[in-house]
């Protein structure tokens, strides 16, 4: 009767719940899914052969960077975070995106923005949101060339082959499609131009907002309401919490609702912010990383707060057309800042953690 | 209790849900195990210093007699629990996680169960309370939910703070363990009797009763019990891991928050298990001491799991024969789940503070492999004690202990709901009790240098003394030499004398 | 030029007269680091480190000339705590520790010359003349002086055995994937 | 006021001392290990620019232009500056031990942290106002002190991962670095027009 021996003492408590990393991660890919398979739907075969380069490359980044460490592969490949990295990334970026933007930009995903820190849970900085970022610094035309939606069974959509001569660079791009811009980059543009907003938009050319995402944006990001709902899914299972996404939408439409009231002339619409752009998938899937974010309520919602304020600051008066990316990133350095001071409060101590006065 | 109520039940914002396992164990009416032939009773069942065995080997003893007593202010006697021959005084496997030896006394059976002379008595209310304090301490009554803590020691703390409200813990958070489940069907009367001693006791003017509300039989039969009494109120409360720790059910119960380094007397409540509370009922309407208790025999490798009376001393292996064993158990579990400790084997005597023994199969002892930490802050949602288990593990990794206790560490009371909803399976439990221990270690360290510097000092100090005392003692003799001299220079011839060893140098 | 000669000096003269002043205000006596470094020395003054007393090792590992690993009887511990407090850091895979050690009289082989008592540090031998000697084990500090006065070696210098009270759990072992770093 | 906000704001973010004008580096690299001390080193550096960018406008514009002593500019301000690193350190050392202790050799530094020169030169050079000189200095030591506390809060961090041996240390802190740069380059061209 003398029960198994183990090597060492074994620690309580001697149950587990059913939480894995794994299923983490399984459960989030799922909710990218509809998002995604629209994408593809949208824009064709080109998107689905980007999607899979950008993620096989990041899979592949994190593969060689484990040999290189003479660390088990398959074991941390399962994990999935690599996969859902590469594939967040893939979402963000233009559709039809050369292939090499996809593999340099996986690749560095994984390697600079992860492996380099140690791994899974060690990076400081959302490593899609890295590449990202990168790759738009490094090649600011073709990562600001969007295409018109081209659904994959319409009658001009390039087929397989096409698609595969696209992405890999081999077929110029003639196609019309290619001209299109974003609402964001439209807006500014004309803005530029002197052509205020209630003209530019009342204008036929103007690009549209949809709520289903029929218009020209990244790969997986158009949709508001796949993406939504897959963020709803993540809420129900408590792989997320609210926090973040609600700070983060919350505060831009408090400042676009703001700017918008005092001059809609120059300032996007509440709903244009919302809908449009990376918000939807930046305030579900990508702020809401456990790593790089903060890990108490309070933290969160101050962290998802920055991110939406800096989105809309860096939209509406930055350099750039799109901000999420840029937020992200300047919010995740700002994560360690934040933990320090939203300490929760412990029982039995104040908030600086000096013992409650003993009231009997 | 519509729909409505069951999606928008209110729990606490802390703590966990586990599976809680307890059927059918807790269904299984209460069993008395057959008398063991051998007994092996620690010296250490308890918090504070170990009992000082009393009695020799080869002696004869009654059950109920003491044979090992109380050492120090926290402490508590430890009595036979049958009648029998002692047949070793030695150390045994402690119930403990080291799997150290520890003294025990080992009692050969006669099989005759004889008790020793009781002095029951028929009204307590009527003895002083200090009387009950020293009765119940004679008779080793110990809390029983865990904690070991000397149950008198407690009452006297109770008075001499004004405690005005007695809290039953009747929680059992703990999955798979129901003897307090079961002592509160079972014997209802005995528990609100004995919380009665002890509100009486502490000078208490109400008590209530907290029970979990996945428990509506002991619910029902304490209510009955109590119903005779306005000042003793049961109180369900919801069931949450770990709504058994004094803290979180003294702020559920009465709103009040225990201060860090503060005993919960301070705010004016004391916390003691039914389990006592039956105990105190034993000690004192009966005379009986503390020698046997019910214990939980539960998991997944037994056929008949169920809730056992049995002698304090009962080694496991005799527990799990009664409760039948289907094959080798994947592991030994003393204590519940979440706080419990492994065996080493089962030869491990049980203690006072042995609420249960469960016996896990290779799918309930399955360990998972732990991985890296993804900083996704469940174990900061689930800590009771509003900690971020995720940043002190992190610290003690990188053996930044001091860091460690700046997020809280001397907070962290242990409950193991961090590690529960850990999805990487990070063993933080065993982290924050390396690093308490270890604290604790450094802490004893510079005791002990203190201590060494002082007795290196005294030993300068006794160095200096002795030559000083020598060099006195040189002079003195010096002098009385010279005066002897000079005595009988007076008498005779002075003779020219040298001095063959100067003071100085017989000093060094 | 004289001007640039002039304009320079007055600079310098006001900034160093409100430096002076300031220097004035803001005085703080200097702590000693060498009496913070000798209180977490054990003090036994037991020689192992070739330094005569502590505190000749504490001012010498404050001025550098001593590494903080100098201290055979505070082992890990004291070089932790002493690389923290100078701001160093250490390697300590280097520094040999068995942890704490206690010296032990083989009873049968003692035969009472009270030569060990006299060089012990804390006073921790006791014993008469032609007296089987013991140790208090909790005065020793394990330093070792003693084994090599004792003519028949019947000290010895053993590692002091844990009981339950003083058991501490292990630290849990990195993750498995980090193993092969 | 408007202008002198956006100032406050351009200069601390959008041409960030440290990320985009890359000044300051040795602090930055040096004083980042925890957050207590680099907050304690951003505002003893605040405190120094601040007094020597109005230390050093009424110096260029009381005696340098007056007098025609341009060439004696590098040599007095470095004087000043000096000077004022003498007081912060004396005041820190009476105020604030520990943070003394933890900032070491790097509180006389500050004479040389070439953020403090830089900043004097550029105001001079810029002939701006004094009240602008003097928010141009606050500002951009603001985020001075920002940017050294979120590279020290991320260094925390890094200090308990378990890093490849290759890139622990200075190769993983440069990265860092330069991942911090990347992000604040959604700053770059943010203008309030």
């Amino acid at each position: 009767m003398i029960p198994t021996r183990h090597a060492g003492p074994v620690a309580a408590p001697h149950a587990a719940s059913a939480g894995t990393v794994p299923r983490v991660m399984l459960w989030v890919s799922a909710a990218l899914l509809p998002a995604t398979l629209f994408g593809f739907w949208l824009y064709g075969w080109p998107a689905v052969h980007l999607w899979w380069v950008t993620t096989g490359s990041a899979i592949l980044g994190e593969a060689f960077c484990l040999r290189l460490m003479q660390k088990p592969v398959a074991p941390v490949l399962r994990d999935g975070s690599a996969l859902l990295t590469g594939w967040l990334l893939a979402l963000s970026l233009p559709p039809w995106a050369p292939w090499w933007a996809g593999v340099i930009g996986g690749l560095f995903a994984t390697v600079i923005g992860k492996q380099v820190f140690g791994g899974l849970g060690q990076n400081l900085f959302n490593p899609a949101m890295v590449a990202r970022v990168m790759l738009l610094i490094s090649f600011p035309v073709p990562m600001t060339l969007w295409t018109a939606p081209l659904p994959m069974l319409s009658a001009n959509a390039p087929g397989f082959v096409d698609g595969l001569r696209i992405t890999f660079g081999t077929l110029p791009a003639t196609f019309d499609a290619m001209s299109s811009a974003t609402l964001f980059g439209y807006a500014r543009s004309e803005l530029s131009r002197g052509v205020d907003l209630l003209q530019s938009l009342a204008a036929t050319q103007a690009p549209t907002i949809s709520l289903l995402g029929e218009r020209a944006g990244s790969l997986g990001e158009t949709s508001s309401l796949l993406i939504a709902a897959g963020g709803l899914l993540l809420l129900g299972l408590r792989i997320i919490t609210w926090h973040i996404p609600f700070a983060m939408l919350a505060t831009i439409a408090l400042f676009a609702s703001l700017m918008h009231g005092i001059d809609p002339a120059r300032y996007l619409s509440v709903g244009i912010h919302l809908l449009s752009g990376a918000a939807m998938l930046g305030a579900f899937f990508i702020a809401t990383d456990y790593v790089t974010s903060p890990n108490t309520a309070v933290g969160q919602l101050v962290f998802g707060a920055g991110v939406g304020f800096l989105t809309y600051v860096i939209r509406t008066w930055g350099g750039y057309p799109e901000g999420v990316a840029f937020a992200v990133l300047l919010m995740n350095a700002l994560t360690p800042v934040i933990d320090r001071y939203t300490r929760p409060r412990i029982y039995g101590r104040d908030r600086r953690g000096a013992p409650l006065e003993i009231d009997p | 209790m519509g729909i409505f109520e069951k999606i928008f039940r209110h729990h606490p914002p802390w703590g966990v849900h586990p599976d809680d396992h307890k059927l059918p164990a807790a269904n299984a009416p209460l069993r008395s195990l057959p008398l063991p032939a051998l007994l092996y009773v620690p010296m250490q069942q308890h918090v504070g210093s170990p009992a000082r065995p009393v009695v020799l080997v080869g002696q004869h003893v009654l059950k109920g007699q003491l044979i090992a007593e109380a050492q120090g202010n926290v402490s508590a006697p430890v009595h036979a629990p049958t009648s029998g021959r002692i047949s070793a005084i030695g150390e045994v496997t402690a119930p403990h996680p080291s799997g150290l030896a520890q003294l025990a006394i080992t009692i050969a059976a006669d099989g005759a169960d004889t008790w020793c002379e009781r002095l029951p008595v028929d009204d307590p209310f009527a003895l002083a309370p200090e009387e009950i304090a020293r009765r119940t301490a004679a008779a080793g009554v110990v809390g029983l939910g865990g904690a070991t803590f000397p149950a008198a020691v407690k009452f006297n703390l109770g008075r001499r703070l004004k405690v005005n409200t007695l809290i039953v813990n009747g929680g059992e958070c703990e999955p798979y363990l129901s003897s307090d489940d079961r002592i509160m069907r079972d014997r209802a009367a005995e528990v609100v009797d004995g919380l009665r001693i002890v509100m009486y006791a502490i000078g208490a003017r109400e008590a209530l009763v907290g029970i979990e509300d996945n428990k509506p039989q002991a619910i029902a039969a304490m209510r009955v019990a109590a119903a005779a009494f306005g000042n003793v109120q049961v109180r369900p409360v919801p069931a949450r891991y770990p709504m058994g720790s004094d803290k979180q059910l003294i702020q559920t119960l009465t709103g009040k928050e225990v201060p860090a380094d503060a005993r919960a007397a301070e705010v004016g409540v004391l916390v003691h298990n039914v389990s006592t509370c039956a105990a105190v009922h034993r000690a004192l309407r009966r005379g009986e001491p503390l020698v046997e208790r019910i214990v939980t025999l539960n998991g997944g490798a037994l056929t008949r799991p169920g809730n056992l009376l049995a002698p304090i001393g009962t080694p496991v292996v005799d527990l799990l024969r009664f409760a039948g064993v289907s094959g080798r158990p994947a592991r030994l579990v003393l204590g519940g789940p979440m706080m419990g400790i492994v065996l080493p084997h089962a030869r491990v005597p049980i203690v006072k503070g042995a609420s249960g023994i469960l016996a896990f199969d290779a799918a309930e002892a399955h360990v998972a492999e732990a991985g890296p930490c993804i900083r996704c802050g469940s174990c900061t949602r689930a800590c009771p004690m509003g900690l971020l288990p995720l940043e002190m593990a992190s610290r003690i990794g990188a053996d930044d202990l001091a860091g460690a206790a700046g997020f809280g560490l001397s907070d962290c009371i242990g409950c193991g709901c961090c590690a529960y909803v850990c999805p990487s399976h990070i063993p933080l439990v065993q982290y924050f009790s390396y690093a308490k221990g270890e604290l604790s270690a450094r802490e004893r360290s510079k005791l002990r240098n203190d201590a060494t510097r002082r007795l290196a000092e005294e030993r300068v100090a006794r160095l200096e003394r002795e030559a000083r005392e020598k060099a006195a003692a040189a002079a003195r003799r010096k002098a009385e030499r010279d005066a002897a001299k000079a005595a009988a220079g007076a008498a005779a011839r002075p003779l020219p004398v040298r001095i063959v060893k100067p003071a100085s140098e017989a000093a060094t | 030029m004289w001007l640039a000669i002039f304009s320079l000096t007055l600079l310098g003269t006001l900034l160093g007269l409100a430096l002076g002043l300031a220097a004035k205000r803001f005085h703080v006596e200097a702590s000693s680091i060498v009496a913070e470094i000798e209180a977490l020395m054990p003090g036994s003054n037991c020689g192992q480190c070739g330094f005569a007393g502590c505190p000749r090792a504490a001012a010498a590992i404050a001025d550098g000339s001593a590494p903080v690993t100098v201290c055979p009887p505070g082992g890990k511990a004291l070089a932790q705590m002493l690389a923290a407090r100078l701001g160093i850091s250490i390697d300590l895979t280097s520094v040999a520790d068995e942890g704490p050690q206690i010296a032990i009289v083989a009873e049968d082989i003692c035969i009472g010359c009270c030569r060990c008592s006299k060089v012990c540090p804390t006073d921790a031998i006791v014993g008469a003349a032609k007296q089987i000697h013991n140790v208090i084990r909790e005065a020793c500090t394990g330093c070792g002086n003693c084994i090599d006065r004792c003519p028949t070696e019947a000290l010895l210098l053993q590692p002091l055995p844990v009981t339950v009270q003083h058991w501490v759990w292990p630290k849990p072992a990195t993750v498995v994937i980090a193993l092969a770093v | 006021m408007t202008a002198y906000l956006l100032l406050l704001l351009s200069t601390a973010l959008v041409n960030n001392v440290v990320l985009v004008k890359f000044l300051g580096l040795c602090p930055f690299m040096g004083v980042s290990r925890n957050m207590d001390s680099a907050l304690g080193m951003g505002l003893a550096t605040t405190f120094v620019i601040t007094l020597a960018c109005a230390a050093t406008w009424l110096l260029e514009h009381w005696l340098l232009a007056p007098f025609d002593l341009g060439y004696l500019r590098i040599l007095t301000f470095i004087l000043v500056i000096a000077a004022t690193v003498q007081f912060v350190e004396m005041v820190v050392k009476k105020s604030a031990p520990a943070l003394y202790q933890a900032l070491g050799i790097y509180l006389p530094l500050i004479t040389t942290n070439c953020a403090v020169l830089g900043l004097a030169l550029l105001t001079a050079q810029e002939k701006m106002s004094f009240l602008r000189s003097l928010v141009y200095g606050f500002g951009s030591a603001l985020g001075f002190t920002l940017v050294l506390l979120i590279f020290a809060g991320l260094r925390e961090r890094l200090a308990l991962a378990r890093v490849p041996a290759a890139f622990a240390g200075a190769p993983l802190s440069f990265i860092l670095a330069s991942l911090l740069s990347l992000a604040f380059m959604g700053f770059a061209g943010l203008s309030f027009q």
